[in-house]
């Protein structure tokens, strides 16, 4: 199937030192598909989204890297376009749904922005159109949320209300960034079932950007593990989730569960992920990856950047950056 | 990791009916609201033992934790911690309960002055309480962040220097600098990358067991308590609405709050039945009855009129519940699952 | 997420989410701050310390007597002799300006340093004790703010009499107002940080949390916002003499100098100009200050 | 001009600050460009505080813009009384004088003057709260109309000086409806050549020629008088053109203005002086030589030209010489530091052993300059100067206490009537009322009420210019310049006096060309 | 509104509070306090010692200071607090017209600085860092330190007698507003651009700038709609306490231009020693300040939803 986004070599550093902040980030949502970006934090997943938004600080340039949305090019829309992709092609949700609710404006008000701006709808079609909506997400008495102000809300039911203005003008693609992570457990769940539902119901695609492998692991259909601005890792949530091939993936995965040793010690990675950042050549792993050692490859991952290489038994589907797994590959 | 080979002394914490109600700021001539943040909690500890105290946000856990040191006055109620009646700490007597008495809070850098260095964080506290002199301090300083797996080039550094784990470990070196038998945790972990938090849990369980430390952990994550608790004790808008040992708990737990907590835990693929509705309610308006009833799946009108009271349903087991009896196979039948392992997830 | 082990150098500020610790954010910041110190902080600093050296010198370095009269030449331009030019009575311009300046600026600064002083006290007071006190003592500010400075100031001076100290007292009495409720504000910001709750629970005495913690961590909005009242209350204490309700003649500071150079503007400008010039320099330089602490807060908040 | 409404002005303001270009129009309609000839405007150094309340200085404001008048005038520069409102004077009895009044003077609200009208108008003005000095039951016992145009006005002891008391601006004759409230409703009450039609409070008066004047009708169709309290203002009001006509210059924007070839100056001696005033009654100016060494020190010229740029003359006692009552042929005193030093040497004060206070006050804008030359100067004799410059308010009770050393003051010897002798009696006699001197000479008193019961003017002028005289040569006080007023005008501005006493300003025969 | 009867008791409590101090005022100042007292009473220049007793009885003075005071008090409340001293009038109308003067002084001045110091705020948050916003920075900032006693004999200078474009001096009309509101202007033109220019940065920086653009409403429309009002907050509460203190703080620009509002007419009060006018004019003020910033209490209420009262949770 045409995948509905499809993200190219993605590159984006800062304008004043070139530092590469995202280097050669390549994505492909399909129809329908949730794609889950997990990383820790650094990893350049919120980058990612602000680049497909357009929505990059001035700081930053998008150095190189081809984007599109269900055909259209991302990178060369006009102003206009622009503001016709964000909330009418696509959604997004952030972590902090309160703060990103204008506080002096109502909460009706501001769910009805998109209705009027891309479904062109009068004020009085989209205020009612606004309490449907509302009432869509699971809001209880949506007249009365309508009236609220957003510091009025609780964690759970700002999300909501932020779920339903960005599907207010129907986007084929949502992109959730950590929209769950603020949340209380039970609330999360919540808000992760609503999601579900209404991915289901209205058929779109879903980039959601999360820490949390065991979050992810309830709602994506495929995964893509980044690590110091680089996906290292890509495939079905399964695979990823049971069969992880990378080194990265498996400690995190590790970490995840909080599971203890035999010692009674919990799984930890070596080094701190600050470390990637010194490094510009080689694998940005390295210093933190058992296998390296294991398999003798320090030369290799020392002297080249792995590749993103195709493995595992549907080729496309999982891919991984690991001159370790290649090797172990290429040796069987 | 919650290792048992300490022998359980006699008890080291000791609440009783505590009770916190926090004003909120008066608006003209109307009543003065209250959150209510703590409502008649009674815990105990043994020496040595490890607690676990989960519970969402606005559950009152810090708040608890707080009380535990005397950092905040409770409104009623009795608290004896490590000998001391905690509510009526003269002045005097206050350097001598904060060593045997620590906390570690949730996030690292607010709790570090950003104007001192670690150095001079540190040496404060032992300057404070007297203890040694200039080099024996140092020499003390250098030692304990040797404990947590740092070296003395952190002395330097101003927290913002510092990554969260560092200063985490930092600020828990600190709290042991005046070698406390009780240390409450307060979130340890929760502001940290998940690769991160295991170094932490894997330090605060291995000074445990090295110091034979009484713990109080805070958080909200069922399974940071599971790692490093004997007794966990789930809290909800101010009240204990059940207390067990571990296993017990986490096999066995009774009330629907617990259990939801649990399913939430697992993060399971799939549309079940979420088993909390709703959102939590004010604080500062607790449902009447018992507190969970808005929320719960089970609700009867009695759940909605009559506050249930703590009930032992097994030995060292509690809940407030009034349907606890019935609780787990019904809720079953709504989801059509049984409860889960939390570490089932992934 | 929550970030902790590396900087989050790249998510722009706009997606901070609220838990991530100030620390991340401070890192980055300090290092620009760093390559980048206030310029307003440098140049203001320079140009302050010229003036109060002068000003300390002035008995010492003054070219002339500022009494010292030559009525036949009176409003002679810049000469070696006179490197500002003479006044009406032929007097140095320029020694007068030195010597009024001491006035000005010891009555400004005295003013200021005792405002800050009662201010932060009382403010920090009102911060740790909380309750009756507090409330009482900000509606005592809220009373005195709703006096306009110079109405106060007319009204005192009207019943004391003019002197210096009145002139002192007449700016104190509303001056310690705005510094009592920015120290309050401040306090009670950097009260309810978490280190200052660590530091009682690590059994820290109060006196070291009020003079280590709470203290350090105010001074610089308490320093910024003295900088900026300093050369408010220079042109205040200026308008005060400039209306005759200051400084009394003989002696002069530059508000009653420019007052008294007014019916010379046309004819001999460099007596107007002058002790103005001063007296905005002066002001400007402070206020820099006070804006290059504020850049520097700001840069690290 | 109409008072502005705030919501109009408001708006108006941010009109006019749009379009600020436009602005230059807006001024110069009061400006002298292309203003009709027959309006101009004046700005006065008074602003009526009062309410035009007669027994106040208001009255000299009412006088000034030519609204007021009162029974007589008196000529400054001949000394004689001469008729206004009433046409005949004369002594009925020692303690009584009539006087004829004008025949066919009508307000300008259309009522006729009568005697009835000018007795009410006095006796208002002789029962008000604080009656001016030249008419207070002490001096006057009361008015009555006669017949329909005499008034007769008694004193309780036999008085020579009445006539001069009803010259005094402050016996100004209105209307009986002006006084119908509290202070005086000057809109059409006055018999003058000018009607006020419209006040503003401290701000201004509009004024029109009253067509029905019984004397020579104004030439000025419109006037303008403002009331600018500060004299650098005003000074700048006549560089700018707003007003045409600025009194109560200060000497210091002389300077400014003589530069200006579009402005007149003029310049008229008041009967005013400013004096450095000695505290007789303390040691050491109880020692003649200390008086006489300090008048020898302080430079009379220097101080004329410099801080009065020359518009004044150095004083050679309390009276100008070309008063009347100036005793003839005395000089200033003469300048000589080393015969000072000498002086006070044998006076036992030498060098740097006298140590004194100088007083002065902030509303006279020369004094800070003035104290500071005295200062300087009696330095060189080796006298320390300490100076404290107060309000005039903050400076009485020193001086009347007798609690100072030295004090700058200047002092009008004309304020009650057109005769010094008021001012000789407060001054300087044993019982005077404003003897800050504390002076007490017998000789002097028996000599001065000689003069107040001389009916013949010469001869009291004599006696007044002997003790003049007296008081310039035992240096009781250290007189040092004789004042002048003042005034500017556009070069555009014919006719126009500026009397010494403040009387009047806008008159008649001022006209206005361009 | 129960926030607005709190915020009235404070105002009557400082209303008292300022009412006895200045009370007090005859008792404070050096002289006989009964004699001023019945001058401003009667209505006298002075008073005869012979009638002092029985005026005094007659006017209750010989009663304890507080009853005093209530009596004070009850007729000050109706808007009557004796005579002039030096103008013999009732103080009140006179107290009526100068702050209608002083009023429109500082609402020009005020809506000149707002004029000016909104858009270059604005811009400067905009172009943070750039050269346009260090340009309006330090400009704006410099302001802050132009004595105005300085700046308004300059700007005659140049202006009225110089190019003869605007009067001098005098309250006249519009035209004669320009020079002094420009003086004005100055410091709160500083304050207010240095304010707008924080907040709409603060604002700028907001998440909900971000979710808003997220909606796809375009930048410029998101400053409008979410920006600017947002910003303004800070910038409304800053506009009452300026216009209560050019109420009184405005002396200096009406004496230079000769403008008959409250400051000259404290600042003749002041001079003259004129004791009812100097009572009258600081309860006035006091109260107009009060009565501005409780005004400005609401106003922020209104304008900003989330000081308003909050429901945690459902």
């Amino acid at each position: 199937m045409e995948p509905l986004l499809e993200i190219d070599s993605l590159t984006v550093s800062t304008r004043t030192t070139s530092k590469r902040l995202l280097d050669g980030v390549s994505l492909r949502v399909a129809p329908g598909e949730v794609l889950a970006v997990v990383g820790e934090s650094g990893s350049g997943k919120s980058l990612t989204a602000l680049s497909i938004m357009q929505m990059l600080p001035r700081v930053l340039e998008m150095s190189a890297g081809r984007m599109t949305l269900a055909g259209t090019d991302l990178t060369s829309l006009r102003r206009r376009e622009i503001d016709t992709l964000h909330g009418g092609r696509i959604g997004m949700l952030f972590q902090q749904p309160r703060r990103m609710l204008d506080p002096t404006a109502t909460v009706g008000s501001q769910v009805a922005e998109p209705l009027v701006r891309h479904l062109r709808m009068s004020r009085r079609e989209a205020r009612r159109r606004v309490l449907e909506l509302l009432a869509d997400v699971g809001i209880d008495e949506p007249a009365r949320r309508a009236q609220a102000y957003p510091h009025q809300l609780s964690g759970g039911l700002a999300q909501r209300v932020m779920i339903a203005t960005a599907l207010a003008a129907s986007p084929p693609l949502l992109i959730a960034d950590e929209p769950t992570t603020a949340l209380d457990v039970t609330v999360e769940a919540q808000i992760l079932q609503l999601l579900k539902q209404k991915k289901r119901e209205l058929g779109m695609s879903v980039l959601f950007i999360s820490h949390d492998l065991n979050v992810v692991s309830s709602i994506a259909d495929r995964i893509a593990v980044m690590y110091a601005g680089r996906v290292v890792e890509v495939g079905t949530a399964d695979e990823i989730l049971t069969q992880p091939e990378h080194p990265y993936t498996k400690a995190l995965i590790e970490c995840s569960t909080l599971r203890t040793d035999a010692s009674g010690q919990l799984y930890v990675i070596p080094g701190g992920s600050d470390t990637a950042r010194e490094l510009d050549h080689g694998c940005r792993f390295r210093p933190r990856c058992g296998l390296t050692q294991e398999a003798h490859l320090e030369q290799v991952c020392d002297a080249r950047e792995p590749v993103l290489l195709s493995i595992g038994r549907s080729p496309a589907e999982h891919e991984c950056r690991c001159w370790g797994t290649a090797e172990e590959r290429e040796g069987a | 990791m919650t290792d048992t080979a300490i022998a359980p002394t006699a008890e080291l914490v000791k609440l009783e009916n505590v009770v916190k109600h926090f004003p909120l700021r008066r608006r003209g001539f109307g009543r003065r609201e209250f959150v209510h943040s703590v409502d008649d909690v009674t815990i105990s500890l043994e020496g040595g033992r490890s607690l676990g105290i989960v519970g969402e946000s606005g559950s009152g856990k810090s708040t608890l934790a707080r009380i535990m040191l005397g950092l905040q006055e409770p409104d009623s109620g009795q608290v004896d911690v490590a000998g001391v009646q905690v509510t009526s700490l003269k002045r005097k007597d206050d350097k001598a309960f904060r060593r045997k008495a620590q906390i570690v809070f949730q996030d690292p850098h607010s709790v570090m002055d950003p104007r001192m260095t670690v150095r001079q964080s540190l040496t404060a506290v032992l300057a404070q309480h007297r203890i040694g002199d200039g080099p024996e301090r140092e020499a003390r300083i250098v030692q304990a962040l040797r404990e947590v797996g740092l070296e003395a080039e952190y002395l330097d550094r101003y927290p913002a220097d510092c990554s969260g784990g560092q200063l985490q470990r930092i600020v828990i070196a600190r709290a042991l600098l005046l070698e406390p038998t009780l240390l409450v945790c307060d979130e340890p972990t929760s502001a940290l990358d998940a690769s991160v938090q295991a170094k932490v849990l894997n330090l605060i369980s291995q000074l445990r067991r090295e110091r034979e430390l009484t713990m109080v952990l805070i958080s909200h994550d069922l399974r940071v308590v599971r790692l490093t608790s004997d007794r966990v004790a789930v809290m909800y808008l101010g009240q204990i609405v059940e207390t067990a040992d571990r296993e017990e708990l986490f096999t066995g737990a009774r009330h629907p709050y617990t259990l939801a907590l649990l399913a939430a835990a697992t993060h399971v693929k799939g549309d079940e039945q979420v088993v909390a509705q709703g959102e939590p309610p004010s604080p500062v308006h607790p449902p009447a009855g018992c507190r969970f009833n808005t929320r719960c799946p089970l609700a009867t009108d009695r759940c909605r009129e009559e506050a249930p009271q703590l009930a032992e349903v097994a030995p060292g087991h509690q809940v407030r519940c009034h349907r606890w009896s019935e609780s787990r196979e019904l809720l079953a039948e709504i989801t059509g699952t049984e409860p889960h392992d939390v570490n089932d997830g992934v | 997420m929550s970030v902790l082990d590396g900087p989050k150098t790249i998510t722009p500020a706009t997606l901070t989410p609220d838990s991530a610790p100030a620390g991340t954010v401070t890192r980055r910041n300090r290092t620009r701050a760093l390559l980048r110190q206030p310029w307003p902080l440098v140049a203001g600093g320079a140009i302050l310390t010229v003036v109060v050296v002068v000003l300390l010198l002035t008995p010492w370095i003054a070219p002339s007597d500022p009494a010292e009269q030559d009525l036949t030449q009176r409003f002679a331009g810049s000469s070696a002799a006179h490197w500002l030019g003479t006044d009406q009575l032929g007097r140095d311009v320029l020694s007068r300006m030195m010597h009024g300046g001491r006035f000005s600026v010891t009555i400004a600064g005295t003013t200021v340093a005792i405002c800050a002083v009662l201010g932060t006290l009382l403010g920090i007071l009102c911060a740790r004790v909380r309750g009756a006190f507090d409330e009482f003592v900000m509606r005592v500010c809220d009373v005195l703010l709703a006096f306009p400075e110079m109405i106060v100031a007319m009204f005192v001076v009207s019943i004391l009499g003019a002197s210096k100290t009145t002139l002192i007292l007449a700016l104190v009495v509303g001056g310690w107002t705005p510094f009592a409720k920015l120290a309050r504000g401040v306090a009670m910001e950097v009260d309810a940080r978490g280190f200052i709750e660590a530091a009682r629970a690590l059994g820290c005495s109060r006196s070291f949390i009020v003079l280590r913690h709470l203290l350090p961590n105010s001074l610089n909005p308490l320093m910024a916002h003295a900088a900026l009242r300093f050369g408010h209350k220079l042109i205040t204490v200026g308008a005060l003499s400039y209306l005759g309700l200051g400084v009394q003649p003989p002696a002069a500071d530059w508000g009653s100098m420019l007052a008294a150079a007014q019916p010379f503007l046309s004819q001999a400008p460099h007596l107007v100009v002058y002790p103005g010039l001063a007296i905005f320099v002066t002001a400007l330089s402070v206020t820099m200050i006070g804006q290059g602490i504020n850049a520097r807060r700001g840069s690290r908040s | 001009m109409r008072p502005i409404r705030p919501l109009q002005g408001a708006a108006l303001c941010i009109a006019a600050l749009l379009t600020v270009p436009a602005c230059g129009s807006f001024s110069s309609s009061g400006g002298s460009a292309n203003a009709a000839t027959s309006s101009l405007t004046i700005a006065l150094q008074f602003t009526p505080k009062a309410g035009y309340a007669l027994e106040t200085d208001d009255a000299f404001v009412l006088a000034q813009v030519g609204c007021l008048e009162t029974l007589l005038t008196y000529d400054f520069d001949s000394g004689e009384l001469q008729p206004l409102l009433a046409t005949k004077w004369t002594q009925t009895s020692p303690t009584a004088w009539d006087f004829t009044l004008r025949e066919g003077v009508k307000f300008q609200d259309g009522t006729a003057l009568d005697a009835d009208g000018v007795a009410f108008a006095l006796n208002k003005l002789l029962k008000s709260a604080t009656p001016p000095r030249a008419f207070t039951p002490k001096v006057v016992s009361g008015v009555q109309a006669v017949d329909a145009s005499t008034v007769r006005i008694t004193t309780p002891k036999p008085s020579t000086l009445l006539p001069y008391r009803v010259a005094s601006v402050n016996t100004g004759i209105m209307a009986k409806a002006a006084y119908a409230g509290r202070g005086t409703d000057v809109i059409k009450h006055c018999t003058g050549p000018f009607t006020v039609t419209a006040q503003k409070p401290q701000q201004s008066m509009s004024l029109e020629r009253n067509e029905s004047y019984w004397g020579t009708k104004a030439t000025l169709a419109k006037a303008e008088a403002k009331f600018l309290p500060d004299g650098n203002a005003r000074a700048t009001q006549v560089r700018t053109g707003e007003s045409q006509i600025g009194l109560g210059i200060p000497s210091a924007s002389l300077e400014e203005l003589s530069g200006d070839k579009s402005i007149v100056v003029s310049e008229a001696a008041t009967p005013r002086t400013t004096g450095l005033y000695l505290n007789y009654g303390k040691a050491p100016f109880d020692n003649p030589d200390v008086r006489k060494a300090i008048q020898m020190t302080v430079d009379l010229d220097a101080i004329a030209k410099t801080i009065y740029s020359g518009t004044v003359e150095p004083a050679s006692g309390p009276f100008a010489a070309n008063e009347p009552w100036a005793p003839k042929g005395v000089q200033p005193a003469a300048r000589d530091v080393e015969a000072a030093k000498a002086l006070l040497q044998k006076a036992g004060y030498g060098p740097d052993k006298l140590s004194l206070s100088l007083r002065a006050y902030t509303e006279r804008p020369e004094m800070a300059d003035l104290a500071a030359v005295v200062q300087e100067q009696l330095k060189q004799i080796g006298i320390t100067v300490k100076v404290t410059m107060t309000d005039y308010a903050g400076m009485e009770p020193a001086l009347l206490g007798g609690t100072y050393d030295l004090a700058l003051l200047s002092r009008n010897h004309l304020t009650d009537i057109a005769d010094p002798i008021g001012f000789l009696e407060a001054d300087y006699t044993c019982k005077g009322t404003f003897n800050i001197s504390h002076y007490c000479d017998p000789a002097f008193d028996a000599r001065l009420a000689q003069a107040n019961s001389e009916k013949d003017p010469a001869a009291r002028y004599t006696i007044y210019a002997e003790l003049a005289k007296q008081l310039h040569e035992q240096a009781i006080t250290v007189y040092l310049v004789t004042d002048k007023t003042i005034a500017a005008k556009r070069a555009g501005v014919q006719n126009f006096v500026d009397d010494p006493l403040a009387r009047y300003a806008l008159t008649p025969q001022l006209s206005q060309t361009d | 509104m129960r926030f607005l009867v709190r915020r009235l008791t404070v105002l009557v409590a400082a209303l008292l509070a300022v009412s006895f101090l200045v009370f007090l005022i005859p008792y404070l100042t050096p002289g006989d306090p009964t004699r001023k007292i019945l001058r401003g009473r009667v209505n006298a220049m002075d008073i005869d010692p012979a009638q002092l007793e029985s005026l005094r009885a007659q006017y209750g003075l010989d009663r304890p200071v507080l009853v005093q005071y209530a009596d004070w008090l009850a007729t000050a409340v109706r808007g009557d607090f004796g005579y002039s001293y030096t103008s013999q009038a009732a103080v009140m109308p006179q107290i009526g017209a100068a702050a209608m003067v002083t009023l429109v002084l500082a609402v020009g001045a005020l809506g000149l600085a707002i004029a000016v110091a909104l858009p270059s705020g604005i811009l400067a948050a905009m172009r943070r860092g750039g050269p346009v916003d260090t340009a309006i920075t330090t400009v704006t900032q410099a302001f802050v330190a132009v004595p105005e006693y300085w700046l308004a004999p300059l700007l005659i200078l140049v202006f009225a007698v110089k190019f003869g474009a605007l009067p001098s001096a005098g309250w006249a009309g519009p035209a004669w507003m320009i020079l002094p509101c420009v003086t004005l202007a100055l410091r709160p033109i500083s304050y207010f651009t240095q304010i707008t220019r924080a907040s709409m940065a603060e604002v700028l920086d907001s998440p909900y700038i971000v979710g808003a653009r997220a909606r796809g409403l375009g930048y410029y429309r998101t400053i409008l709609r979410h920006g600017i009002r947002n910003a303004l907050i800070p910038v409304v509460t800053l506009l009452s306490v300026w216009l209560g203190g050019l109420l009184g703080g405005s002396v200096v620009v009406e004496v230079i231009f000769g403008i008959p509002g409250m400051g000259r007419l404290v600042f003749n009060a002041v001079h003259n020693g004129d004791i009812p006018m100097i009572q009258a004019s600081m309860v006035t003020i006091v109260t107009i300040t009060v009565l501005l910033a409780t005004v400005t209490d609401v106003l922020y209420t209104v304008i900003n939803p989330t000081v308003r009262g909050s429901h945690v949770g459902s």
